[in-house]
Formats: C-alpha cells, structure tokens, sequence
C-alpha cells in the first residue's frame, strides 16, 4: 500500500551540481492567501508558499518521519510531559538576526494561542528558553500528536520567526515576513504575483533531501507565484510559455498538456472527497441514517465525476490518505467501503425514518472536485431514493452557512490531508458536523494521550472501526491535484503541497 | 442673335425614392430668370417649390435620395450634365441660395463668421484674415449691428433675424449672379421682414442679381417680384408678370389663392373666400388635371385629361383647360381691392 | 465654468451616499465575512467568531456604516482586511491595468469604427454598408467573455503571438506593455466598436440630412470637407456620450474580461474583494468607480460644450 | 340637430370602425413584412421561444441524468451535440437551457421594464421625486452592473429567482432613464397642455396620455434588456455566480464548457451560437420596432414646423 | 358680433395687472438663486365681453401665448387677477379649476402637436366629457359626433388617427375638442399660423360660424394683422409684454397711434403689385426679455423716441373712446 507515496512523490534527490543555478520560476497558482503567517490562517495557499520563507523546528521525509529542521534534535521527558529543542547554531534570519531561542519561543506559544492546531493539541502547553539554543515544550498531559503535529508543513504550520516581529503582529498576521527559509520574501503585489528571491546566506542542512527533510537548496534566482485564478488561463498560459508551472491544472484540461512536448505532467494528493452530515439536527442526526448513505454510494461514479479519470484519485477506505497508508494501516471497515448498494440504503434509509424530505446538499463551487463530487452524489442520492437538493456556495458564503445546523443535511467538502488521524476535522466537536460521541472521546484520549505515537498507533484500529460504526462522515475517496510544468523546471516533488528548493529551471 | 436667359429650366423632373415607391415631387417644371429679375414662386406648402431650387442647386443626394430629369442651364451650360467638380465651384460662387429656416440652415458648431469666410476661402484667393474682415463688411451690409463682435458669435447666440441676416450675408460673399431664396423672411416679424425685403432689392438693384424668390406669401411677392410662378402639387400652373397675374389671374388655383386671403383693406363683414378641399398626397395624385378635385370650374374633361402649358399671351402663360373662360369672367375680386 | 464644475461634483454627493449604502447593506447581508476568508479552509466556528470580535465585524450594522462614514469624510478610506495595504493603495496599484486597458480599447473601438460608420453611412444601401451593419450586429452579439476565449485560443495558444493573460506595467517597456493588453483590449474594444459603428452610421446619416449640411453644400464646400469638418463634428456629439458611457463602464466593469486575461484590475479586485469579503476595500473601490464614472461623463459633458457651443456650460 | 341622422348612422359607423381596423391591421402586417430586419429577428425569436417551449417534448434524454463514463463525448449518433462535463447530453441540456435563458431574459426584462417605467413616468412629472429617483438611478447605474448582480446573488443566495430579481434591479435604471427622457418631451408637448387645459388629473396625464408615447422606446429598450440579460446572466454564470447548478442555463453550461475548453469544444462553441443568435435576433427585432415605430419611416421626410 | 356700446355691459372676463416673470436659473440651479426674470407679461389688464372677439397681435415672443397660457393657469400668474363669473380664476383650484376649464377652453397653434397620435380622434375628443364627467358613454359618443359633424368633419373619422388628417382637418379637430365642453370663452392662439392660406381661410370661417352659432367669445392671438383684422371686433397689440395699444378694429386700422402699431401696420405686405405703402422701417435690436430697458420697452427702436422714454414708463390712457395706447407722445401731462 506503500507504493502509491513512492510513485506520486518523486524524492530522488538529486545532486544540485547537476542543475543549472540562477534564473526565474514562475509558478501560476489559483488563490492568493490573505497572508503568508501560518500562525493565523489554515490556508493550504500560504503554507505552499509561505513554508520557503519560514521554517519550523521539526519536519518530515518523504516517509513521514519526523527529522530535523531548525531543531538538530529533540528529546521527550520520561512522564512525556517536556520536550527540549536543541536548536541549530549559526542559523539567521533573511534580517540577517541569528537565530536563538527567544524567536523560537515567541513563535511557538503565539502559535500555541492563536493557530487552531496549536490550541487543538497543546492545550495550556508553553514554550520556554533555557538557554540561547534550547527551548523546552512543557506539555499539561503526555501528547502522542505532538510532534507529528509540529513536523506538518500544511496549512497553519509552526513557523519560526524572529521575536520582534512577532511582538508587533496583530490579528490579520504579522507585518513582515521574516523567516529563516532558502526563500526570502521580495514582494507581494497584490492580485499579481508573490515574489520571493534566493537567500543568498541561507546554510542547508547537511543530510540528502528528502520529502521536506534534508538539504534545502533555492536553485532558481527568483520564484513568482502568479496568482491565476482562471483554470484555462493557467494551461493556456504554460502552453504558451508564459508560466513554467501550473500548480493545479483542472482534470479535463490535462490530455491537452499531455499532447505538448514541452509539458511534464506530475500528480500529487490533494485531499480526501467526504460527505459531512449534519448530526445536530434533522435525519442524520441518526447514525443508522449516515450509514445507509454510506451503504448505497458508488463511490468510484463520484469519483470519477469529482476527478474524471481513475488517474486522479484512489479508492481508499482508511481514514487517512492513501500515501499515509504506511503509517497509518488498517482494515478495520473495508468491507463498509464503496458497497455501491442502493437498495440497502432505501431498506437503512427507511429503517432510519426516512420519510421523503428533502435532503439539503451544500458545496462550493470554489473547488472542482467538492463541486463535481456533490452533483454526482446528488445523482446517487436520488437513486436511493431520497429527495435531495444541492446548494452551491462560493467558498465564504459556504465556511459561514455550514456552521448553521439549518442550513444542510450534507456538506460535500475535500479534506485536506493531516499529519495523524486526531487532527481530522470531522473529530472535532465544534467542526461543521458537530460529532459528538463519548466513545471517540474516550479514544481519542487514549490516542493523543499516548506517550508517544507508536504507542498511539494502537489505538488506530480501533479508531478506524468507530469511524465505520459512527460513521461521522463518508469518505468517498482519495483524490489527486495535478500540477505540469515546463520540461526545462527540472526536480519537482511534493509533499503537503508543492516543494520549490532543489528546484531548477534549465531554460 | 439667340437671347441667352440667365437660369433656363426645361422640363426639370425631381424623383424621390421613398419606402412607398418612386414619387415625383416636381413634374416636368420649365421657367427661366434674367439677369437682374426677381422671379417669385408661390404655391402651397408642399407643392415642390423647395425641391425646385434645391434641384436647381443639385443638393440632394443623386445615389440615394433623388433623379434629375430635364435641364437646367445655367448661363448656358447644362448643370445636370456637369461633374461633381464644376458644380462645386459654381455653388455658392455663382448661384447662391438662402435656405427657409435660418437656425437649422447655419452649422450649430461655427461661428457664423467662420461660416460666412468659408464661402469666401472657398472661391477666392484670399488670406484667412481678409477673409474674416470680408465677413465683417458682409455683415455690416446686412445691417447687423456692432458685425466686429457678431463674426464670433454662434447662430444659436443670435436672434432669428440677425441669423437669417447672417445667412444673407453668406450667400453674399461671391457676389453670385444667382440668388435663390427659399422664404427667406417667413420666420419673421413683419418688422424684420421688411428690412430683410429691402436688403435684397437693393442688392437686386445694385448689383444685377437675378433672384428666385420663392415664398407663399403674396403680399410679399406683389411687393418685390418683376415676374411670378404659381405652382400647384409638382407643376407649373401659371406664369405671369406680377402685375398681370394680380390683375388678371387665369388659373382657378391662383385666383381661389388671391380670393382667400383676408385683406388689410377688405371688407370684415364677408366672409372669406374658400378653396375647398384639401391637397392630395404626391402618392395619390389624380388623373387628369390636379386641381380638378378642388375646382370649382373642373368638369370631366378636366378630371380625365392632364392640361398643358397654355400662353395666354407673351408673358402669361397657364395650365388650364378653361383658362380663357376664367380669364373672361368679370373679375370683382381685384377690383374689390384695387380701389 | 468652476462654479458649473463645483455644481456637478456637488450633486455626486447624494449620490456616493446611496451607492456607498447600497453596497454597504448589500455586502452585509451576504453571508460570509472577511474572517470565514482570512482564516482559511479549516477554521472554525470559534477562531471565526474571535477574529470578528477582533477586527469589529460584530459591531451593529448602522454603527459599523457610520463608523466608515466618518472615516470616509476625513479622506480615509480604510484598510483592506484581506490585502496588507490600505483601501487607497490597492485601488491605486489596480488602477493603471485598467486604465491602460480602457484606453487602449477605446482606441481599438474608435480606430475601427468611425471610419467605417462613416463609410456605412456615406454609401448606405449598399453592399458595403448592409456588410458593416452585420459585422457590427455581430460585434454586438458576442458576449465578449467568447470572444477572449476564441482570442486566446486561436491568438494565444495556437498561433502564440501574443501572450494568453497576464499583465506587465509600463515601466517594463512599451511594447510588453502592450502585448499582454492587445488581446484584451480587442475583446473588450469589438463591442464598443460594433456600437460606435452603429451610432456613428446613424448620426452620421441624421447630421447628413440637416439643412446645414445643404447650406456647407450650397456654398460650394467640398464633398470631403462637408463629411469631415461639417457633418463628423456634430455627429459626433452623440457618439461622445457614448464613449463616455462605456468608458466609464470600461473603468468600472471590465470584470469579466480582466477575470479571463488575468489582468489585475479594478474589475478584477471588486470580483475578488467580492469573493474575500474584504467589505472595506468593496466600500472603497465602489465609492472610487462612481466617482470615476461621474468624473468621466462630466468631462464627456465639458468636451461636448467644447465641441458644441450651444450647450456651453456658461454663456458669459 | 342631427340627433336622428347620427342615429341612423350609427350601424355604419360599427361597420367603418370592422373595416378601418382591417387596414389598419393589413397596413400593419404589410409593413411587418416589408421590415425584413423585423421578419429575421422575429422569426429568430421565435424559433427559440419555440426551442425553450416545445423542445423538452422532442429529446428523449433527461438533462439531469448523468453518466460519468460517457463525460465529454464529442457529437454523435447516440448524443447529436456530445456530452457535458458529467456525460449528460449537450443537446437536452441546451434546450432546457434555452428555457432558464431565456425564461431568465424575460423574467428580467418584464421586472425592469414595469418598475423602470413607473420610476420613469413619475420621475418625469414630479421634479422633487425626479431629484430622488434619478439620484439612486445614477448610483445604481454608476456601480458597475455584473458587480451589483454578483453581490445581489451572493446575498440573497443562488437561485434563478434571485438572479432574475438582481438582474432586474441592474437594468431598472436604464429603463428609467430612458422612459424618464421619452416622457420629458411628451410632458412638454402641447397635447399635454392640452390634457391640463380639459382640467385632467395628474395620474389620468401620466397613463393615459404620456405612458402610451414612451412605449416605443421602451420597447426597443425592453429588447436591449433583454438580449443584455440573456448576456449578463451567462457572464455571471460564468464567474460563477448565475443560476445554479444542475439547472441548465446557456451561460453555467458555457461555465463548464470554459473548463474544458482545451478537450470539448462543443460544450463552448454550441451554447456560444445560441447566446449569439438570440441576441441577434433580439437586435434585429429591437431595430426592426424602432423602425416600425418611427414616425420618419412612416412619412420618410420631415414635417414641416411651423 | 356687436361691439358697440360695450361699456354698459359687465365684462365677462376681466383680466387686470397680469404679469407673469419666467424666473432664470443661475448656473447652480435651484441652489443658485434666481438669475433674472424673463418677463414675459408685464402689466397687461384687458376686458372681455359676450360674444365678442379680442385679438391679440404682436410679434414673435411678446407673450402673447403666455398671457393666453396664464389666464388658463397652464402656467401660474406672478400677479394680477383675472375676474371671471364673480371669482377671480387666480384664486381657484380643485372643483373650481376644473369648473373654470369646461367655460374657459383652448385651440392651440400646432394642430399636430396639441394632438396626441395615439389616441384616435374619437377618444380625444370624448377625454374632455369624461374628465368632466359628462354624460355615459353612449351620450358622449353622441355628443361627439354631432360636434364633428359641426365643424366639419365625416363620422368616419371618429376611429382615425391624427397623423391621417390634413392640417386644417386637425385644427377642426382642435376646434371641436374646444367646443365639445360647451365652452364659454375659447382662448385661440395662433390657430391659423401653421396652415396654408387655402386652409387658414377655411377655419376661420368656421371659427366666425360658431361664434354666431354658440355666442362663444374669443380671444384670439396671432401675428397675421390681416387675419386679426379680419376676425376681430376690437384689437390689443402687445410688445416685449407690454400691451402698447388696444382699440375697436376699425379705430385701430383708421388710426393707429403708438409708433409700433403705426410700424407694424405698414410693415404688412399688401398683395397688390399697384399699390405701395409708405413703410416705416425700424431700426435697432429688439431688446431681449431678460433685461428689457428703463422706460418705454419701445424706445430702442422708435423713430420719435425722446428722452422721457429712456427714463419713465408710459402709461395706458384713453385717447379716442375705446381707443387705449401707452406711449409719451399722447402725453397728457403728468407730475
Ligand atoms: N428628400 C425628399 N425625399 C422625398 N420626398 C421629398 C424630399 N424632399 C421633399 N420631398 C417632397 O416633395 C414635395 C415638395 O416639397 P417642398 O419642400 O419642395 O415643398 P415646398 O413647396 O417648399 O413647401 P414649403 O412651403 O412647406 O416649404 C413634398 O411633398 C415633400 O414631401
Ligand atoms: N416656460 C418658460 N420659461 C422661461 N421663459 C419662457 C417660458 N415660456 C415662455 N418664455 C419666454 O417668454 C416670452 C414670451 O413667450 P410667448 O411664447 O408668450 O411669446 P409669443 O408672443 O406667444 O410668441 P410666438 O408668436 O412665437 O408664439 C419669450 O421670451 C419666451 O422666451
Ligand atoms: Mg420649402
Ligand atoms: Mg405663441
């Protein structure tokens, strides 16, 4: 199950003598981020972007293990309850400030209290210099998810930043961007570009790259994103040359690229396809409702309407991505996956108290694949029977509506990939969905309380099966975002969004 | 020797090409100017009197709008048969015309100076600034006061007669051999009308202009016109010395036109003379002769066959079938006034 | 003159007010607000609910109007919630793509369209003429957002002369300049010209059959001179409250066409401020555009005073 | 006197009445006909009116049904037009969506062509109410049309009904504005004083006397607005904002077609000629009743004043 | 038509001090204040009696149609009275107003325009019934056609429309639209000015033929001084809003006395080749109604101006019986 991270991911790491250094990137990309300070936003746009400007003290490899970054290494308390950073010496900022513990420490608690992952996970935890290249992590209970939670470079990741700077942020973020990263920010023109430059004193780590671990090198002189909202906009625009990468390219327009000579095609995950009932209020409240649903779904026909070509998307019954498989494995409800079973589902359905309302539907139209999943669903909805309606929101009319129980019975959303299973949305209580089950609870006390996350792993099977059984959402499946690029950018990967050091563009 | 007329018009035809078909507004039209004659035109409004001296002038649009049959010689030459060319140096030069509604006849954009030195720089070789010092004598000649200041003023700044005076000025500039004017004074006062009348008969005088006056005002030609044309729906109907045609009218049209208008002398106690009905439509125009409908004396040799240009003697020419019947008739009406 | 000038810009006063109340109510009864945007895919409810009560987005409606009123008054149109500038800087850098587009299609527009309304006008009836007119129905019929998409494909990908979108200012040379803008401008330029064609063929015609028009004929003027000097400049007339509409419009509402070339403009930054629900920079930007479309037809009005004395702005 | 010849006439004067109206009505067809422009554009609107009525009784695809396996075929036997985005058929989806376009256009066109004309009439007759309305006609006018149709959309949530609502309140001011200015010169004309000097009431003047001579500019207007609907609620399906989905309507289909331009150019260029040849047949019929309408084609040359 | 004796009997509209002031805007608008005053009607006071007709002459922008517009409240008096059946119409509004306008009717210059071309003439005519509530529908009908037939025109036009009728068709039209109310006084301004002098002959015999018929009582407004003369037991001559002379025609014609009637007069072209008139030609600009000059409004173009006139209005005085003029030259010493 491993090989699908393996294919998709490509880490050959490649000396960086073989590429030519210097010249320009240019990165067309769909959304411009409010800000590029992970401390307030989740947004997945500004980690692509932001994390080659910032760094954080821990990271992964291309097999999910957690190696260093600004921390050369790290150890946990016996009780679980402490970990001390040693930081890296000789580290500066693009300010041209060494970097010392302070910064680490005013970076870390402000995210502890404003990043929704850091108050998720460390909870009335502190950061604290004991000297000026170590900072301790006191933890109120032993935390299995911390540092997977610290490594994750997605979206609202722990970024370092010099304490000043930090000091003077407000609640839209900080007022410059200063990291530590191989890419140093130039300028943001707004609606236009991100322009970031080569940091000329920046000092890569010494070990191989890997996934985000290792040396990271800037290899190209200067990196626009040049923000593209339009889908034909951005493939028109590397067919003609005018971007050398077109990070998400929309399914039906990849055999075009595929045609062009010029043009390498790469796929990557992008998230998972999950329906998201409404269990405050109305028939899924229910969970003999929610299974039925997941009991008459074809999911590969959603799929294939959501991603267009087997191609793009897996199925995959496990509540984590199809590349996290080699973490996080388990059976446990495979055979409750893609019944593809209408009938039951009428006979659950009815069962449940089904009695012919209509099945409010909502989505967004800001992601092709949540939009194209729902109205494909829609479709099976109605062959079980069911009387349904699909709502199609733009993105902020439909963050708002969702948190309204009256406002739907199901939310067709794409989650975005987590570093661990407790950091999936649908087990927070106060997520859209609202699940609310003693038993997870209880699990996922156990989970995150485990000392470390071996020991956590355990309770993941059991996890897995409540997700069968509760069933606070039904996944559809694993899909896949492409991204092309000209073939002269040379030594692209991936993981949790596209990597832009060790990058060249020979042309 | 040959005596050469200044303006002969033979038989001019003016065909318009509207939505409902062909129509033709002037038939068949044939009367001549000398050199320094007031020729009036008088008829009812619509019966081709403008068409006439616009004809005569070749304004309308000859690809789209109108077809010229006949001949229209002007000193001499035929001006239908010239090129665009020759036609452009004699307008305005030679022949010069004042349009009937002096606002809508001056460009809203120019100065009326600017306006009048166009037609100057146009036909003779000239400075701008002797141009512009030509437009103050001009106007100074049609008596508007302070000229030096109303060269830079735009039609809409001025009154109705100052523009109709600006107007005259214009047509002026060339001294033309030719003047038409398209009832020059009907926007006007009496008042104004009759300093504008004097203008133009001292120019008539001055300078030997022959001038087409067309108005269907009849005092107004009784006032100024050596000779007079009487047309009716497209048509010629009579033709006479001024003084012949007030004295002896012949045709029933121009003696029901006499009859009908109130006089400032006449007797209030009777009622005015009427012409009954109405005039028909250039779409529907009878058979036969066109005043038949509303004659009092048409009989069905008038309603069947057209009549044709009569002389009734040298100067007086008329298109009736019982002309000399009329003509004999005891005629009360002129002596009513005449007095 | 001034006074006449200090009448019209007065008189915008109400009219701001309406508009900016318009909007205001408008954007605030659509769901979704700058926080749901600014905290991105996966915040919730409570980081959302926090970040409200810090930025004052849960303040009562009329209490948040008046608060940006009294801003506005002092010339201080705010900061944008979702761009790290204030309201005044984004409009500012927006501004030039749009008005280089605007003005390159109105170019475009007029380049091609007077001349041939004029020569629609002058052989009317004619092949020539019935061949114009249906090019410019035509024109008028394309919505333009198909016509980018064929301009692009045909222009941009098949034969790549011209770049597909994008926006590169002028200071990086005139001509790259103007690449990234040709294609736009003739999306956006083909209607304008398909209807100056037609305005100009009409006025044209109807300035043709006035009695001055006979007069400049009768005084002999020439047939070149009676088009251009006499009949051009008061049709005109017509045609420039025409261009003044659809310049401002240009200003104001390439939307659509900015979207498909990528150009950052003004259209471009309402769509998006629309979609973050960066209700200041909206508030702003709307303010701007009225006042922008009110400035350009008073300055259309003071051209047509310049071009026709009979409706000059002050007698004296 | 009289009495009695009137009396006797009275059975004719029925009959004049049968027979003027007779040519009156040939006199009006022969016109209708001799308006070729007219006869295209009507004969084009009324081969889609047709399309948007009777045509979802001739496909025997279902526009909803999709199949995903048989996405984005391109035109053939079993699909005339190809397949859409999620395999249903172009041909269904496009005559359904002649009937949301166009019922759209309508919709919208009826909506601001009544309140515009109110606005207009009263506007013109009361100057204090001309101040306010054409005061908020100007603002409304002056923020760009698709934005108003957006953030009306975005607020009162994406239903065709909403979008005909905002599309209306986008157009009502052009329609205003143009009834207003038509009915500022009636109000001026000397049978409106004539209508004051019988002693007739403000709201008798308004609709009886001014309303009939501002409806053929309003008509021609009305036509305008509705090819500019038809127009505008593709451009705003096209930025996402129109008539939802899976409702067809020419413009989100054209939405999706945009997406996949680079793989199914049916889905773009067939919706893309129907927008076109609607419009321009609504601009054919919108010339063709000006020219109907115009007086001057009527007598092709002036009156005389005065 | 008796015109004699006229003192004795009570006038049946009596207009006194009219002034009607046209106020001109500033650049600012309502804002701005008022600029000037176009005055249009300036201290005109006239009689009018039973069965008679006034004409008013004078040339183009005196004001006469003004006046005309006033006394109908078309457009609202700046001052005056106009004293009619025992109230003052300046005064009324509601009921009365509307009381007023079925007495007091109108005939518009332009036959076309005062038409409106959609309606058929059956309906126009017929408006002024309904508005007045007269009859059911079947009497106004009646009551129509029997006034079409009065001036003349067939029953088959009642289903027409304006644009099919001739000129002198429409001012029939206009004509019975004035008399369908049973009107007392009708105001005729300029009816014969936009017709042909074969037409214009034919409605003002109509015009005389009803006034026998109905003793309606005219006033009537041109320019024409021989259609004036014509139709009119007495004459009023207006200038710049003045009323500068008012007298019985004949007194008038035998002897005008202001030096602009006396111009006016001879200005008239007489269509008679044998006979020429002495013509008094008027030099100077006629003054604009914005700033009209001091003193008599005449004196820039009066031939026997003297310095009195630059300085002091004239006032109206009786000079022969009936004959009134306002001008210094028939001055009877004043302070
Ligand atoms: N351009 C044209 N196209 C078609 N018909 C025309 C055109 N110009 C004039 N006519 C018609 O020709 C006829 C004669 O018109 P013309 O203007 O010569 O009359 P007129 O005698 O000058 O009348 P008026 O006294 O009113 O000026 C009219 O019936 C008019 O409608
Ligand atoms: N509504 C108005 N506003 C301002 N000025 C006006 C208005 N109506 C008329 N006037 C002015 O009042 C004066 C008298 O106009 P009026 O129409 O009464 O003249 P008239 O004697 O009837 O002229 P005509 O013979 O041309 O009909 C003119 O100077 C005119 O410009
Ligand atoms: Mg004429
Ligand atoms: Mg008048």
């Amino acid at each position: 199950q491993n090989e699908g991270a393996k294919t998709e991911t490509k880490t050959e790491a490649k000396p960086a003598a073989d590429a030519k250094a210097g010249g320009e990137l240019k990165v067309a990309y769909q959304a411009q981020p409010q800000t590029l300070d992970p401390h307030v936003t989740t947004s997945q746009a500004s980690a692509t972007i932001g994390r080659n400007v910032f760094e954080t003290l821990v990271t992964v490899d291309s097999r999910y293990q957690i190696k260093p970054m600004l921390a050369d290494s790290w150890e946990q308390s016996e009780d679980g309850k402490t970990i001390t950073f040693r930081l890296r010496k000789g580290v500066r900022f693009h300010n041209g400030k060494e970097l010392t513990a302070d910064d680490v420490v005013a970076s870390m608690n402000r995210w502890i209290t404003t990043a929704s992952a850091g108050k998720d996970h460390f909870k009335d935890a502190r950061f604290e210099a004991k000297d000026a290249h170590t900072a301790v992590l006191h933890l109120q209970q032993p935390t299995a998810t911390a540092m997977p939670v610290l490594a994750y470079l997605g979206g609202n990741y722990p970024a370092i930043m010099p304490k000043e700077i930090i000091e003077t942020a407000d609640p839209k973020g900080v007022k410059d961007y200063v990291g530590t990263g191989p890419f140093q920010f130039k300028e943001w023109k707004q609606d236009q570009y991100i322009h970031l430059a080569k940091h000329p004193d920046y000092a890569p780590r010494e070990e191989a790259a890997d996934g985000l671990a290792g040396k990271r090198e800037a290899l190209v002189d200067d990196l626009y994103f040049q923000f593209t909202p339009d889908a034909s906009t951005q493939v028109a625009g590397l067919l003609s040359g005018e971007y050398d990468v077109a990070a998400d390219v929309s399914y039906d327009n990849v055999e075009r690229l595929e045609t062009d000579s010029n043009i390498k095609i790469e796929v990557a995950p992008t998230g998972m396809l999950t329906l998201y009932f409404n269990k405050k209020k109305g028939l899924f409240t229910n969970a003999k409702a929610r299974q039925a649903i997941g009991a008459g779904i074809d999911a590969e026909s959603i799929l294939i309407g959501a991603y267009t070509n087997e191609k793009y998307y897996k199925l995959n019954h496990s509540m984590m991505m199809y590349y996290q498989l080699g973490q996080w494995s388990s059976d446990a409800g495979k055979e409750l996956y893609n019944q593809n079973n209408p009938e039951k589902a009428k006979q659950m359905l009815a069962e449940a108290g089904y009695k012919g309302d209509e099945i409010k539907i909502v989505t967004s139209r800001d992601y092709e694949d949540m939009y194209n999943g729902a109205v494909a669903f829609q479709q099976q909805l109605e062959k079980m029977g069911v009387k349904t309606k699909l709502e199609v929101y733009d993105w902020p009319t439909f963050t708002e509506l969702r948190n309204d129980e009256n406002k739907f019975d199901i939310l067709v959303i794409t989650n975005t990939p987590k570093p661990e299973p407790s950091s999936l949305a649908f087990m927070r209580k106060d997520f859209p969905g609202w699940t609310d089950s003693p038993e997870l609870d209880k699990l996922l006390a156990s989970f995150r309380g485990a000392a470390n996350l071996e020991q956590a792993k355990a309770v993941y099977d059991e996890l897995q099966k409540w997700f069968y059984e509760y069933v606070p959402v039904v996944k559809i499946g694993d899909g896949n975002s492409v991204s092309a690029t000209q073939i002269s950018v040379k030594n692209m990967t991936w993981l949790d969004g596209l990597i832009f050091w060790n990058v060249s563009n020979q042309k | 020797m040959q005596h050469q007329p200044l303006l002969e018009v033979k038989d001019l035809k003016v065909h318009f090409f509207t939505e409902r078909g062909r129509i033709t507004a002037v038939d068949g039209i044939s009367f001549h100017v000398e050199k320094g004659e007031i020729v009036g035109v008088v008829g009812e409004s619509g019966c081709g009197k403008s068409v006439t001296s616009q004809a005569i002038l070749r304004l309308f649009d000859e690809q789209h709008t109108a077809q010229y049959e006949g001949e229209i010689r002007f000193k001499g030459k035929d001006m239908l048969a010239l090129p665009t060319s020759a036609m452009e140096h004699i307008r305005g030069n030679e022949i010069s015309m004042i349009f009937q509604d002096p606002l809508s006849s001056l460009n809203p954009v120019y100065t009326i100076g600017y306006q009048i030195a166009e037609a100057i720089l146009l036909h003779q070789h000239v400075s701008k600034k002797e141009a512009y010092a030509k437009a103050v004598d001009l106007l100074r000649m049609t008596r508007i006061p302070a000229p030096e200041k109303r060269v830079n003023e735009y039609p809409h700044q001025l009154s109705g007669g100052m523009r109709q005076r600006a107007m005259i000025a214009m047509t002026l500039a060339c001294q033309p051999s030719l003047l038409i004017a398209d009832e020059p004074t009907t926007a006007l006062d009496v008042t104004i009308q009759a300093q504008i009348l004097d203008l133009i008969l001292d120019l008539n005088a001055t300078q030997e202009m022959g001038v087409i006056f067309i108005t269907h005002d009849l005092g107004v030609v009784a006032e100024i016109c050596d000779r007079v044309v009487v047309m009716y729906l497209g048509q010629i109907v009579e033709e006479a010395d001024t003084e012949t045609l007030f004295a002896n009218p012949c045709h029933p049209y121009t003696k029901g036109l006499m009859k009908s208008i109130p006089q400032l002398d006449g007797d209030r106690s009777q009622k005015l003379h009427v012409i009954e009905g109405t005039v028909p439509t250039l779409h529907n125009i009878p058979v036969g002769c066109r005043f038949a409908p509303r004659c009092p004396y048409a009989d069905d040799v008038c309603r069947e066959h057209a009549p044709e240009v009569k002389a009734h003697d040298a100067r007086h020419k008329v298109r009736c079938w019982h002309f000399e019947k009329i003509a004999m008739e005891e005629e009360d009406r002129y002596v009513s006034y005449g007095q | 003159m001034n006074i006449y000038l200090a009448k019209r810009l007065f008189a915008l006063i109400p009219v701001l007010f309406v508009v900016s109340l318009v909007i205001f109510l408008i954007i605030h009864i659509t769901p979704g607000d700058p926080a749901t945007v600014m905290l991105g895919e996966s915040a919730t409810a409570q980081d959302i609910e926090a970040l409200r009560e810090q930025l004052g987005l849960n303040l009562p409606l009329y209490q948040q109007y008046t608060e940006w009123l009294m801003k506005v008054f002092r010339g201080d149109l705010g900061e944008s919630y979702f761009m790290k500038e204030t309201v005044l800087q984004s409009i500012l850098s927006h501004l030039s793509p749009t008005i280089s587009l605007a003005i390159l299609a109105q170019i475009v527009a007029l380049a091609i369209a007077i001349p041939i309304g004029i020569k629609a006008a002058i052989r009317r009836g004619t092949a020539t003429d019935q061949t114009i007119m249906g090019f410019s129905l035509l024109g008028m019929a394309v919505p333009s957002f198909l016509l980018a998409l064929f301009l692009i494909l045909l222009v941009g990908v098949k034969l790549q002369w011209l770049p597909v979108a994008g926006y590169k200012p002028l200071e990086m040379g005139l001509w790259t300049h103007l690449k990234y803008l040709i294609l736009p401008s003739l999306s956006l330029g083909a209607i304008q010209a398909a209807l100056i064609t037609r305005m100009t063929r009409s006025s044209m015609l109807e300035v043709l059959n006035t009695n001055y028009i006979k007069t400049a004929r009768a005084k002999g003027v020439k047939e070149r001179g009676v088009i251009y000097k006499h009949a051009l400049r008061i049709a005109f007339l017509p045609i420039l409250t025409v261009i003044g509409q659809t310049f401002g419009g240009l200003i104001t509402g390439a939307v659509v066409t900015e979207s498909i070339f990528n150009i950052p403009g003004i259209g471009q930054l309402i769509i998006n401020s629309v979609e973050r629900r960066d209700y200041a920079v909206i508030q702003g930007v709307v303010l701007f555009v009225t006042t922008a479309y009110v400035v350009i037809n008073l300055i259309v009005d003071v051209l047509y005073g310049m071009i026709d004395p009979r409706v000059r702005l002050e007698r004296k | 006197m009289g009495a009695l010849e009137i009396n006797a006439d009275k059975v004719e004067l029925s009959q004049i009445k049968q027979t003027l109206k007779k040519e009156q009505r040939r006199l009006f067809y022969r016109r209708f006909l001799a308006n070729k422009m007219m006869l295209t554009g009507s004969l084009i609107v009324i081969l889609m009116s047709a399309l948007a009525i009777f045509g979802p009784y001739l496909v025997s695809h279902d526009p909803y049904e999709m199949e995903p396996a048989n996405r984005l075929q391109p035109p053939g036997p079993e699909h005339v037009l190809g397949t859409d985005n999620f395999g249903r058929d172009l041909l269904t989806r496009l005559i359904y969506g002649a009937q949301v376009s166009i019922g759209v256009g309508f919709s919208v066109t009826i909506v601001s062509s009544v309140i515009g004309m109110v606005i207009g009439l009263y506007a013109s007759y009361y100057r204090v109410l001309d101040q306010i309305l054409m005061r908020i006609c100007d603002g409304l006018m002056a923020i760009p049309g698709i934005l108003l149709a957006i953030a009306l959309v975005a607020a009162l949530g994406p239903r065709k009904e909403n979008v005909i609502i905002a599309l209306g309140i986008v157009f009502i001011p052009y329609v205003a504005r143009i009834v207003r200015s038509a009915a500022l010169v009636v109000r001026e004309e000397t049978y409106i004083e004539a209508m004051k000097a019988q002693g007739a009431s403000a709201t008798r003047i308004i609709w009886l006397h001014i309303a009939p001579n501002t409806l053929s500019p309003l008509v021609v207007q009305a036509t305008f607005v509705f090819a500019d609907a038809i127009i505008t609620e593709a451009a705003l399906s096209f930025l996402g904002a129109g008539v939802p989905t899976p409702d067809p309507s020419w413009g989100n289909i054209l939405y999706d077609g945009k997406m996949v331009i680079f793989k199914a150019w049916w889905m773009t260029v067939f919706p893309g000629i129907l927008i076109i040849l609607t419009v321009m047949g609504l601009n054919f019929w919108g010339d063709g009743v000006r020219d109907l309408v115009d007086p001057h084609s009527n007598h092709p040359f002036k009156r005389r004043k005065k | 038509m008796s015109h004699t004796g006229s003192e004795a009997k009570q006038p049946l509209l009596d207009v006194q001090g009219l002034r009607k002031y046209f106020p001109v805007k500033g650049p600012l608008g309502v804002l701005g204040g008022v600029k000037g005053y176009v005055k249009a009607v300036n201290d005109v006071s006239f009689q009018l009696y039973e069965g008679e007709t006034l004409g008013i002459v004078g040339e183009s922008g005196c004001g006469k149609s003004t006046m005309g517009r006033t006394i109908l409240r078309l457009t609202e008096p700046t001052e005056g009275k106009a004293l009619y059946d025992g109230g003052d119409i300046f005064q009324l509004s509601g009921k009365g107003l509307r009381a007023m306008r079925k007495d007091m009717q109108m005939v518009f210059q332009d036959p076309f325009s005062s038409l409106n071309p959609r309606k058929r003439i059956g309906q126009t005519l017929e408006e002024p019934l309904a508005i007045h509530a007269i009859g059911s529908r079947h009497e106004r009908t009646e009551r129509v056609m029997e006034i079409m037939h009065k001036v003349g025109l067939q029953l088959d036009h009642f289903y027409r429309y304006p644009h099919e009728f001739s000129g002198g068709q429409r001012q029939r039209i206009g004509l019975a639209r004035a008399l369908v109310v049973n009107p007392k006084i009708v105001i005729c301004d300029e009816p014969v000015s936009a017709l042909d002098v074969s037409i214009q002959s034919q409605i003002i015999n109509l015009l005389q033929q009803l006034q026998d018929e109905f003793q309606l009582t005219y006033l009537f407004i041109a320019h024409d001084i021989s259609v004036v003369r014509h139709i009119s037991d007495r004459i009023g001559v207006m200038y710049l809003g003045h009323m500068v002379e008012q007298a019985p025609t004949e007194s008038l014609f035998a002897q005008p006395l202001h030096p602009y009637t006396q111009a006016l007069l001879s200005a008239v072209p007489i269509p008679n080749p044998q006979k020429r008139r002495e013509r008094v030609i008027l030099r100077g600009e006629i003054p604009s109604p914005l700033d009209l000059p001091a003193g008599c409004v005449f004196h820039t173009r009066c031939p026997f101006v003297q310095d009195v006139c630059k300085s002091m209005a004239p006032v109206k005085q009786e000079v022969a019986p009936n004959h009134f003029v306002s001008c210094h030259l028939y001055g009877t010493e004043r302070e």
